[in-house]
């Protein structure tokens, strides 16, 4: 086990390191940038030479690289030119990634908590109308594209209804921030106005964010229950008359959820993606929506650090995945 | 096939804003929630389309941060709410000399700065000092000061900027190199405000450094000081808020409102949303389509008279058809411009007749735009022999300007136009950050682009001396054509005139040239960029230079 | 297509019978498919202790039928018809919860592939205890020695070990051992066995053959076996029911069976075993076709097509099931 | 689900849908319950059970009214798409978008120019969009993985770890990414950006099908047999991998058009836009979206259906095709 761990860090750093290289090299050798993003009309040819002698922008690719690295090897990842100048890139990520993280847990939490029960539901229906119509939802819920289903939502709810806020994380009541889990600081600090509100704000994002990852475990889910429901050991259990409790929990879900498993870890991919328009769309100051901004501004160094974060993020955590699996599946354990 | 929307859903909103802002006052210390009469709210709350870059103006670039730092600082000269007109504002009173080479400011007496420091000549000479000897990175980074004063002390020749003297507590002198008309205007830009010498000192201000690709700015960027009627409360960037409460030692009157909160929302239809919602008071720029809508929920839209120029630039030394005059003009009349600002720019939008809007000196009310007249236009070009002629058409994408709200609807509209009158049209577009800027300016690589400019303060050399002033290096590329050389002299020239009646006759002058023997690029429109409030606003006086103060400011419950 | 019901009457135990099924009919429906009668109004009777197998080729509807009587057939698209009264309660009309309590308790069953019948990822232990703590009521504190009791019982090795052990870390004869010390946990009065050897290699079939045969012995547990190798009826079975095409075709003592099959069917199937003491070289007689080729018995004999000496009448009529004693034959033209 | 080697188990869904390639035709039958006639190859068997399932002819019908109204569409529509035809009209204020009218029953967008004719021809791009960029991933996959699948060793471990580091970036930010570059927006650089990501997918699951092949009877055989190398790839293994390459393309149709709006509302779409396609018209609709909704309900409602169409035939398909989920 341990050195299947070590192996897949290794491996993940390798992924990273690569991806690196591509995106630099990939980055600079694009058109306009972050020199003209800054000085838009009022360039002149003095200003932008001056400019880019200033980034370092003058000189060749492998040389800005080996900098890079250089710096990066110390923490120093550069500072955002464009998103928050001035500002360690590291800084903006680390910064803005509890807003993402909060919103990103809430929505797989609904997707999860909505998609396996009724994923187990529309197994055992299968055939049913129920389970027809739950399959066609889900089906529905991949075609609608993400900011449409968010203006709709913000429409009825915030704008029509006014139950809900249109955007942001939070009412500005002066909360104390301490993790910047918004949500946390408000219990952490008793100011549970500033918790309330902050859930409040949560509510429409993340059923905007939610939908394509409970499509998505809805139907892994079910198709993995259909199957375990054909095993045999089920028909064994059944035929040691357990409790249906019994016969669900501890023979049928233990198994079907293996695959459900793998199958949320894929989904943190689909999340940090659509987390860019859903943050956009709600204007949630998170890694999505600095991602968005960073492209518009060419800011390099902090685009390099989100997406190398991202994709690290995502290869950890199928890492745990993968570790989590094994620990659920004796029959990997036990090799 | 409009969504029907409901008055009472506006009063809840309100409602529901109002227990928010109590609920602040109640945990704010610093922001005491009486701002007077109690059925005006203590909080007006702006979204922001980006987050500010700094605080410190100097190294300020963009609209967003001067919108906050405007309201923080104040500069010796002023802009009279709602023109683009300069007004005293620190300084009561300036003189120049007999040269025009020394300008005596006489400034406002008992004024300290919100850390109480007094506001003296020595503080305005410090300032002056401070942003003439910046260093190294701090050089890019004051990039206004480049623009606008030339170079810096390392380099004397090529400053405008001489030096300072304090003559007495309050008269302060400063010495330029040149004559222009520019000065002492560009004093009341926000780059150049006045700031506290110790808290400069303090923090440390003018350690700017270039790290890797970007710049890092001093602990001082963060905690601004200057004479505004706002101070900087907070900045919540997990929350992207920006919190100003009132300046306790401003010298005039307090704010209206007490507290001004900045939210930032990237996102235009979300601003929208947010306004109905109730939960934020307005928002810049609005896009003109939602005008209307706007109006129609009660909020104010406020249209600032146009202080900008969209024009189509044209490049005679990619393309050398268009170093044909005729040509040039066949493009002039083929445009059907009016139709343009009817159907495609806001409400107050005009054709314009030259590279300068009317509210600058130096505008010529005598001319007229060329009329749309395509056969006109078939004539010209048959007789420069040049009906076949095609142009490389570029427009940038990702990009709204107040002047081109939609650039790629104003390009469409004109390839049709010129493809009517024979011309072909090779369609290019890029990204205004991704690439537009440099193959204009830098690459020369269209024959005709979109571009257009947002005057920062009220000259006509602002304009005029931008486009053509330096010979060698501009987008018209002017240098390649037989009257480029006496145009950018005659700019120069007209721009050292110290006599405002001479100087706005000079101008007058060029731009009849422009328009009749130079037409190096065919100037389009004005269009007036707008800010929207809700109902509750009282007090906002939009200004041209899109320079609003929000101390006026009253939001009712 | 009704037979005649058969009066129980009594076998060498001599007492009531304990599952006695009458005219169990199976038919299965799935939607743009024609509706198939997998087991078409069967009869037989399982005394206490008694052994009685159910033979046949697969799809001839045995498994189905212990499925039925086990209340264990997909919840839709079949219906059940007939009766299988077990001590005098129909098993087949029982609500699904009191169903569930006999099951394991009083019937308990064990299937054809001991791999795929345990659960990959629940210890051997607990998938033992679990059925005590359902039908004993025990803790699964208070379960665990009696489970390594049961494991010890039916030969496996250093059951504490096992206990704790996953189903892939098993051997296959060990499997099946532990499916039967599942089975025979609460010690139910009847035991299905469908196909208990089919899966395992021909010593270790032995092996559980013989475990089951002694099981059966010292705790009085009815078994019925379900197989189609003859080789196991002849070592377990005091009495054999041949089916066909979801029809018992001939019914009787193991020894009659044996001695004389009256049916064509059983006797191919007999025939088609190689034996050891025939003569060398005696050609081995496959039953020709399969049982694809099956008529539909509701005007014929199903096995007409494959029969070895058909007449006439087999495909005009449906041969009835004549009864005598034990003895049942369902044949137009028997061998005599 | 077998735990062959549960740490490859990130692509599984990919990979599992890989497998029912080499899968036999038997499928797993409920006791009693009629078992597929032997012989029936898993074509015909996974046919015979579509013709029946009605999710399959839902999603077979939209996607062939679709088709077909991207044929025909030009003919059909009322007016010229491209042209301003209602321009007069237009006032940015008081009315940008002129409303329903004589001729133009939904009305025109802010341009003037028809919105039915640019809705049903933008159901001609919309194709274009979806099928080019399918058949780009699916050619960028076909050669990766045929690289891996067919010759295995040091070729596949290093086309996978490409494979990887490419899937290492959640989808869309990578198309994002792709298009947010591209010197020159256009159609093509939308379709690129979206293809790209399927690249990584497309050359996972050939692989894992072309690999389940080697191992399988047939091919054995072949090799057996001294058939060449090249021979078994292209005449023995690729084809029996096809199947869930199929499925999986009509899955990425659905895809391709959904990203395509996404990255128009993020403003990297094709900037031209005389050439209408849907995805571009909800993106750029957002401008509109407070007012004039309809500008974004009818597009997305296109984009909605005809997305469902492709999906619901392509989960169909998959169902059919794995042996796993015939009950």
């Amino acid at each position: 086990m341990a050195r299947f761990i070590i192996r897949r860090l290794l491996q993940m750093v390798g992924v990273v390191a690569v991806l690196s290289v591509l995106l630099f090299a990939w980055l600079r050798s694009l058109p306009g940038g972050t020199v003209s993003a800054i000085l838009g009309e009022r360039a002149t040819p003095e200003t932008r030479a001056a400019l880019t002698e200033a980034f370092g922008l003058d000189q060749p690719i492998y040389v800005q690289y080996l900098k890079f690295v250089q710096r990066a090897a110390t923490g120093d990842f550069g500072v955002s030119t464009g998103v928050l100048p001035g500002t360690d890139a590291l800084q903006i990520f680390v910064d803005r990634l509890p807003a993402t993280i909060e919103l990103s847990v809430a929505a797989l939490g609904l997707a999860v908590l909505l998609a396996v029960p009724l994923g187990y539901l529309s197994a055992r229906r299968s055939g049913s109308p129920l389970d027809s119509g739950l399959v066609i939802l889900s089906l529905v819920g991949v075609a609608v594209p993400v900011f449409f289903l968010a203006f709709l939502l913000k429409y009825q709810f915030a704008v029509e209804w006014n139950w809900l806020p249109v955007s942001g994380r939070q009412d500005s009541l002066g909360c104390t921030r301490i993790t910047n889990f918004f949500v946390l600081d408000g219990l952490m600090t008793r100011e549970f106005d500033c918790s309330a509100s902050a859930l409040k704000h949560l509510v429409l994002p993340s059923l905007a964010l939610a939908t394509i990852p409970f499509a998505v475990i809805f139907r892994i889910t079910r198709a993995s229950v259909l199957e375990v429901l054909g095993e045999d050991y089920v028909r064994t259990a059944e035929s040691k008359g357990l409790t249906a409790r019994v016969v669900r929990a501890r023979h049928v879900m233990r198994n079907a959820l293996l695959p459900v498993v793998t199958t949320i870890g894929l989904q943190t991919g689909a999340l940090l993606a659509g987390a860019v328009l859903t943050e956009k769309v709600f204007a949630w100051g998170g890694i999505g929506d600095a991602l968005a901004r960073a492209f518009e501004v060419r800011d390099y160094a902090v685009l390099q650090v989100l997406i190398l974060a991202a994709a690290g993020i995502y290869v950890f955590i199928n890492l745990l995945v993968d570790i989590s699996y094994a620990i659920i599946d004796p029959r990997v354990r036990t090799r | 096939m409009r969504l029907k929307r409901t008055a009472p859903i506006a009063l809840m909103a309100v409602a529901a804003l109002s227990i928010s802002a109590c609920a602040e006052s109640e945990r704010d210390d610093s922001g005491g929630g009486d701002s007077g009469s109690s059925d005006l709210k203590d909080t007006f709350t702006f979204g922001a389309a980006g987050a500010p870059d700094v605080f410190d103006p100097l190294y300020a670039t963009d609209g967003e941060t001067f919108r906050i730092t405007r309201q923080i600082h104040q500069g010796l000269l002023g802009i009279t709410p709602g023109t683009a007109d300069i007004q005293p504002e620190l300084a009561e009173s300036w003189e120049p000399s007999e040269d025009g080479l020394s300008w005596t400011f006489s400034l406002r007496e008992g004024v300290t700065f919100s850390d109480g420091e007094p506001f003296d000549a020595e503080a305005v000479c410090y300032n002056m000092d401070r942003m003439y000897n910046q260093e190294g990175a701090g050089q890019q980074a004051a990039e206004y000061w480049t623009y606008f004063f030339g170079s810096f002390s390392d380099d004397p020749e090529g400053s405008l900027y001489d030096s300072c003297e304090a003559t007495d507590e309050s008269t302060a002198v400063i010495n330029i190199t040149r004559n222009t008309s520019s000065f002492p205007t560009i004093l009341s830009l926000d780059s150049f405000s006045m700031q506290s010498p110790a808290a400069l000192e303090a923090g440390d201000a003018n350690n700017v450094q270039a790290q890797g690709e970007g710049f890092t700015y001093p602990e001082y960027s963060t905690n601004p000081v200057g004479v505004g009627p706002y101070v900087l409360e907070s900045y919540d960037q997990a929350n992207q808020t920006i919190t100003l409460t009132a300046n306790e030692s401003y010298y005039g009157d307090a704010p209206a409102t007490q507290n001004i909160v900045f939210r930032v929302i990237p996102d235009e239809s979300t601003r929208r949303q947010e306004l109905q919602a109730g939960s934020i008071d307005g928002y810049d720029l609005p896009n003109p389509v939602d005008w209307q809508g706007l109006e129609d929920d009660g909020n104010t839209v406020e249209i600032r008279d146009a202080f900008n120029i969209l024009y189509m630039g044209l490049n005679p030394e990619r393309n050398e058809a268009l170093q044909d005059l005729r040509v040039r003009q066949a493009i002039a009349h083929a445009l059907n411009r009016e139709q343009l600002v009817q159907t495609q720019l806001p409400e107050g939008a005009q054709v314009a007749s030259q590279f300068i809007p009317e509210a600058v000196s130096g505008y010529n009310p005598d001319l007229e735009p060329y009329p749309y007249d395509p056969d006109r236009a078939q004539e010209l070009l048959a007789e420069a022999g040049q009906e076949d002629l095609t142009l490389t058409f570029a427009f940038p994408t990702e990009v709204s300007r107040p002047y081109m709200p939609d650039p790629q609807r104003i390009h469409d509209a004109f390839v049709q136009d010129l493809e009517a009158v024979g011309i072909t049209v090779e369609v290019v577009s890029k990204p205004w950050n991704g690439g537009y800027l440099d193959d204009v300016s830098a690459n020369g690589a269209y024959d005709a682009w979109l571009l257009g400019w947002t005057g920062d303060y009220n000259a006509a050399d602002n304009f005029l001396g931008t486009f053509f002033s330096n010979l060698n290096q501009n987008d018209f590329h002017t240098s390649v054509m037989p009257w480029g050389e006496t145009l950018s002299q005659d700019l120069q020239a007209a721009d050292a005139i110290v006599d405002e009646g001479e100087r706005e006759a000079a101008y007058q002058e060029i731009n009849a040239q422009l328009r009749d023997e130079y037409l190096p690029g065919i100037p389009i429109s004005h269009s007036p960029p707008a800010l929207v409030v809700s109902g509750d606003v009282e007090g906002l006086t939009p200004s041209p230079l899109t320079a609003e103060t929000f101390d006026t400011v009253t939001v009712s419950q | 297509m009704t037979d005649t019901a058969t009066t129980p009457r009594p076998s060498r135990h001599g007492d009531e019978p304990l599952l006695s099924v009458r005219d169990l009919s199976v038919t299965f429906r799935r939607q743009g498919e024609e509706p198939f009668t997998a087991v078409d109004g069967v009869s037989f009777d399982v005394r206490p202790g008694q052994t009685v197998g159910l033979v046949g080729e697969s799809g001839c509807g045995k498994s189905v039928t212990s499925l039925a009587i086990m209340g264990l057939l997909p919840p839709r698209g079949n219906t059940v018809e007939g009766t299988a009264s077990f001590e005098g309660t129909d098993l087949l009309r029982l609500p699904a919860d009191e169903m569930r309590d006999r099951r394991g308790r009083d019937i308990a069953m064990i299937f054809q592939d001991p791999l795929s019948s345990l659960n990959p990822v629940v210890s051997v232990g607990l998938q033992v205890t679990e059925v005590l703590e359902r039908h004993r009521g025990m803790s699964r504190k208070a379960a665990q020695p009696v489970a390594r009791e049961l494991l010890d019982r039916v030969g496996i090795p250093d059951p504490d070990r096992r206990l704790k052990d996953y189903p892939h870390q098993l051997s296959g004869g060990m499997r099946q051992r532990a499916l039967i010390a599942m089975a025979l946990a609460c010690a139910p009065r009847l035991l299905i066995a469908d196909e208990p050897t089919t899966a395992l290699d021909v010593t270790i079939q032995a092996q559980i053959l013989s475990l089951l045969k002694e099981l059966v012995e010292d705790t009085g547990t009815a078994l019925v076996m379900i197989t189609h190798d003859l080789g196991v009826v002849a070592g377990l079975c005091d009495e054999v029911n041949v089916l066909y095409g979801g029809r018992i075709v001939e019914r009787g003592t193991r020894h009659e069976l044996f001695a004389n099959p009256r049916h064509p069917y059983t006797n191919g199937l007999l025939a088609s075993i190689p034996r050891l003491d025939g003569a060398r070289g005696a050609p081995l007689t496959p039953i020709r076709g399969s049982v694809a080729d099956n008529l539909p018995w509701d005007h014929a004999c199903a096995f007409a097509p494959r029969c070895s000496q058909p007449v006439d009448v087999c495909t005009a009529q449906t041969p009835p099931l004549e009864e005598s004693g034990v003895r049942a034959l369902r044949c137009h033209n028997p061998v005599r | 689900m077998s735990p062959a080697n549960p740490f490859t188990r990130r692509k599984d869904r990919i990979d599992e849908l890989a497998a029912t390639a080499a899968s036999p035709s038997g499928g797993i039958a409920e006791a009693g319950a009629v078992d597929e006639k032997p012989g029936v190859s898993l074509i015909a068997s996974a046919w015979s059970r579509l013709k029946r399932s009605p999710v399959f002819l839902l999603g077979a019908g939209i996607t062939l009214v679709f088709v077909v109204l991207a044929l025909v569409s030009p003919l059909i529509a009322p007016h010229d798409p491209a042209a301003g035809l209602l321009l007069d009209q237009v006032r940015p204020q008081s009315n940008p978008v002129p409303g329903p009218q004589d001729g133009f029953p939904l009305g025109a967008d802010s341009r003037g120019r028809d919105l039915l004719s640019r809705l049903l021809v933008g159901s001609q791009q919309t194709l274009i969009v979806g099928v080019f960029a399918t058949i780009t991933g699916l050619a960028g996959g076909l050669s990766l993985g045929i690289l891996a699948g067919a010759f295995g060793g040091w070729v596949d471990a290093l086309v996978m770890r490409v494979v990887d580091v490419m899937l290492s970036i959640p989808s869309l930010l990578l198309a994002f990414s792709i298009a947010a570059v591209a010197a020159r927006p256009s159609q093509v650089t939308v379709i690129i950006a979206v293809a790209a990501v399927q690249v990584p997918v497309f050359a996972r699951l050939l692989r894992g099908s072309m690999l389940a092949q080697r191992s399988s009877d047939h091919v054995v055989a072949a090799r057996a047999l001294g058939v060449t190398e090249r021979a078994i790839v292209f005449r023995h293994m690729l084809p029996n991998s096809l199947a869930p390459v199929i499925v999986q393309s009509t899955l990425v149709l659905a895809v391709s058009i959904i990203d395509a709006a996404a990255l128009s509302f993020l403003g990297l779409g094709n900037p031209n836009d005389r050439q209408p396609e849907w995805g571009q018209m909800l993106g750029r609709a957002q401008t509109y979206i407070y007012d004039y909704p309809h500008l974004a309900i009818y597009p997305a409602l296109c984009i909605i259906v005809v997305a469902l169409g492709f999906t619901l035939m392509g989960e169909s398909l998959r169902e059919a095709l794995d042996p796993k989920s015939r009950r």
